[in-house]
């Protein structure tokens, strides 16, 4: 009757179900990214675009978009594994809580990055940004989005079963990302050759950030799941 | 004949509530046992720790042989749970709920399809959302994504609430049919006469303790 | 004029927080102790 | 479970009140001769520091202070990982002890150096990588004492504190390099925080009475706070064996077989 099942079945499975909710919800295309959108029209009435700040603060104010855009689409991620007594469905399975780890960050990352393709062609058309070093913007974009997701869903399913979950997730969950904010931002500046460093270790730094926590998460998430 | 279900002062607390303040209970083998009591007697608490759910602050607690405060983890993918609240996606699909959960669960996505024809979900409700469901159509898909991995001991909370006169018989049909081929079923309920028709024995909960054991001579004695 | 400020700003806000976080907690393990048992605080 | 009802034994010598002990007491006096040395040296024997001047002396501040957050924190991530590992209360109320201590000295590290960079920079804040990291720093503990005052049963409570105790410190040297780096961009490194090698004789002296006085405070708060909690849980204990009394007396008025209050909603079983 039990036949056995691997750690990355069960991301598999995790994963696949999450990308289904959000094809039948829409969720993510319907609500957070055009919130994602909204804020970049409102970085532009906030900094006056004829002056080019706008156009020197892109990359920050791009991944500053995507904070807050992930802060959302986590919310709404660990929402719906809170509600209907889902969580404790969950535990009652036997999955391997790496593997629903694994699988909700494969879940958010692909989200996300799809988010943040978006939003590239955004700046594009509404900021006058030419792409250049395409490679380093893609590697930067991989790990930076990874490390978000993989730092995300610890506290994402954290806060989710808190009733304060609204506020306490940004207030947890921003200062843990400012590294790879910073190092986001940096390392898209010097691909876009606004500074004349190399971005490659920010790209390091940003993929050790995502695999400490990408590890970290999966031994956390069970205490996470059965405690707390 | 040694319990299935064995709890020796149980103690749990529910925040800072305590629930279940000193619950003694033995359940045996193949035993439909109801499990009644007024609101808020802790009848879902107790449902919570036989699934291995919720952790005991003292006391002892043995359930399908292993132990509860060592082994959680064994006991929850034995035991089946049917609670208030659906355990399903709102916005995935009768038969996408129902896939996923019995692969969740080690269990094929056949089982998921003979779960459902067996509660009666008809093949048109398969493809609509849950959430647009009715309260006894979503109780019946909750209760073949239970079912679905042939759990050992069942455990259900209230089973005939928001059914149809049908889909209580129907329950009652697969609690006798879950008990005559060797599953245990614990299950709370308010409804006494159809609950005592088909349980064998039934204890009474108030107050986070049980104050009533009631035996029913059957054919499935009790006690050894 | 602002040096002699700051220099001594900084040495009263380090000793006015941490002495009124000690206060603080002083009196909440005074306050406890009058509700537990004596069996159950003795210190090492 | 019931043992713990309040009785006086009178042989025995009488429980402290407070969480102060014969051990505390001497740690204290310890730690407030060095704060005296501190003062007397930092404030108004040591000289004016060749490069800094007279704002040296925010520094014998800065540094204890930063000092004993940075140690509160790693054995709030110590107790952290060792929670999870023996899941006893010692280790939940040693990480919360640490992180609120942490939280304090950070505070006021914050707002020394604040000051430092009045004087020297004439603005309040400059984004200098120290003051920079420890603002994030301050923010993320900020956060585990926000999930800390949540009520919730203390196991719950201790695991998601535990988890964010091990999260929040893998940050700290990912935060710093990337700080450094960042600010590495636009100017050179500052004193602020720093030993710097040409100090005199007296202003060694006065750093490091201050240093020592600086850990020892934090000691001295540790143990005081860790009584304090392992007070406070001992107080919600006893206020559960009274909860647990008073649940099990709701069964005792209605007789047992009392279904005058049964809702069945279907008709009898034919």
């Amino acid at each position: 009757m039990t036949k056995p099942r691997g750690m990355f079945d069960d991301a598999l499975l995790m994963a696949r179900k999450d990308l289904q909710l959000e094809r039948r919800a829409k969720i993510g295309l319907g609500q957070v990214l055009p919130f994602a959108i909204l804020v970049l029209l409102l970085f532009a009435f906030a900094l006056d675009p004829d002056r080019g700040v706008l156009k020197q603060a892109t990359p920050g104010l791009f991944w500053v978009t995507v904070l807050f855009s992930a802060v959302l689409t986590l919310q709404r991620s660990f929402g719906l594994e809170s509600e209907d007594g889902i969580l404790e469905a969950l535990r009652l399975t036997g999955m391997s809580p790496a593997g629903i780890y694994l699988g909700k960050v494969t879940a958010l990352t692909l989200e996300l990055l799809l988010l943040e393709a978006v939003l590239a062609v955004g700046v594009a058309v509404l900021y006058d940004t030419h792409f250049i070093g395409i490679p380093l913007l893609l590697v930067i974009a991989f790990t930076a989005t990874l490390g978000i997701a993989g730092a995300g869903a610890v506290y994402g399913a954290l806060a989710a079963r808190l009733r304060s979950r609204e506020t306490l997730l940004p207030l947890l969950l921003l200062p843990l990302l400012a590294p790879v904010l910073i190092a986001a931002t940096r390392g898209c500046e010097v691909s876009l050759q606004r500074e004349a460093m190399s971005g490659w270790p920010w790209a390091a730094l940003l993929g050790i950030f995502a695999l400490v926590y990408l590890t970290l998460g999966s031994f956390l998430f069970r205490p996470l799941l059965e405690d707390a | 004949m040694s319990a299935l279900v064995h709890l020796r002062s149980a103690v749990a607390l529910i925040g800072r509530f305590p629930a279940l303040a000193g619950v003694d209970l033995d359940v045996y083998p193949g035993e439909i046992l109801l499990l009644q009591g007024p609101n808020g007697a802790g009848k879902t608490t107790l449902l919570g720790v036989c699934a291995g759910l919720i952790g005991l602050t003292s006391g002892q607690a043995v359930v399908l042989g292993e132990d509860l405060t060592a082994n959680p983890r064994a006991v929850r993918r034995r035991v089946g749970l049917l609670g208030h609240d659906s355990f399903l996606y709102q916005d995935l699909s009768v038969v996408e709920n129902l896939d996923f959960w019995s692969r969740a669960a080690a269990a094929t996505v056949q089982d998921g399809r003979a779960a459902l024809e067996r509660l009666g979900v008809s093949s048109r409700l398969f493809d609509l959302p849950v959430y647009s469901l009715s309260a006894g159509q979503r109780r019946r898909v909750s209760f073949a994504a239970m079912i679905c991995r042939r759990p050992e001991l069942w455990l259900l909370d209230e089973p005939h609430a928001g059914l149809d006169s049908s889909g209580r018989d129907l329950v009652d049909g697969l609690m006798a049919e879950a008990s005559a081929s060797g599953a245990t079923v614990l299950f709370a309920s308010h409804e006494l006469d159809r609950a005592e028709h088909i349980a064998h024995r039934s204890v009474t909960i108030s107050g986070g303790v049980i104050i009533a054991d009631s035996p029913r001579a059957t054919e499935l004695g009790s006690e050894p | 004029m602002t040096e002699t400020l700051c220099i001594v700003g900084a040495w009263v806000v380090t000793f006015g927080s941490v002495g009124s976080y000690a206060a603080v907690v002083i009196l909440r393990g005074r306050r406890l102790s009058q509700t537990v048992p004596p069996e159950q605080r003795r210190w090492m | 479970m019931t043992s713990t009802k309040i009785e006086s034994s009178s042989a025995a010598a009488p429980a402290p009140i407070g969480t102060g002990s014969r051990g505390t007491k001497v740690l204290g006096a310890t730690a407030l001769f060095f704060l005296v040395l501190a003062v007397a040296y930092g404030l108004f024997i040591s000289p004016a520091d060749s490069q800094l001047g007279n704002t040296v002396r925010i520094i014998y501040m800065h540094v204890p202070t930063v000092m004993a957050a940075y140690v509160a924190f790693l054995i709030t991530a110590l107790s952290s990982a060792m929670y999870l590992w023996k899941r006893t209360e010692f280790w939940d109320l040693l990480g919360s002890s640490g992180a609120e201590i942490g939280v304090l000295f950070f505070a006021v590290t914050i707002v020394d150096g604040a000051l430092w960079g009045k004087v020297t920079w004439g603005v309040f804040w400059r984004w200098e990588p120290r003051l920079t990291t420890s603002a994030v720093l301050l923010i993320m503990y900020i956060g585990y004492l926000a999930v800390r005052a949540i009520p919730a049963d203390p196991k719950t409570r201790a695991t998601r504190c535990a988890i964010i105790g091990l999260v929040a410190v893998v940050n700290i040297p990912i935060v710093h390099k990337a700080v450094d780096w960042w600010r590495g961009l636009h100017q050179g490194k500052t004193v602020l925080g720093t030993i710097h090698p040409d100090m005199g004789g007296t202003q060694l002296f006065a750093m490091y009475s201050a240093l020592i006085a600086g850990l020892l405070v934090c000691a001295w708060l540790f143990v005081h706070r860790f009584r304090a909690g392992f007070l406070a849980e001992r107080a919600s204990e006893l206020g559960l064996d009274q909860a647990l009394e008073e649940r099990r007396l709701e069964s005792s008025p209605a007789a047992p077989s009392s279904r005058g209050a049964r809702d069945d909603l279907g008709g009898p079983q034919t």
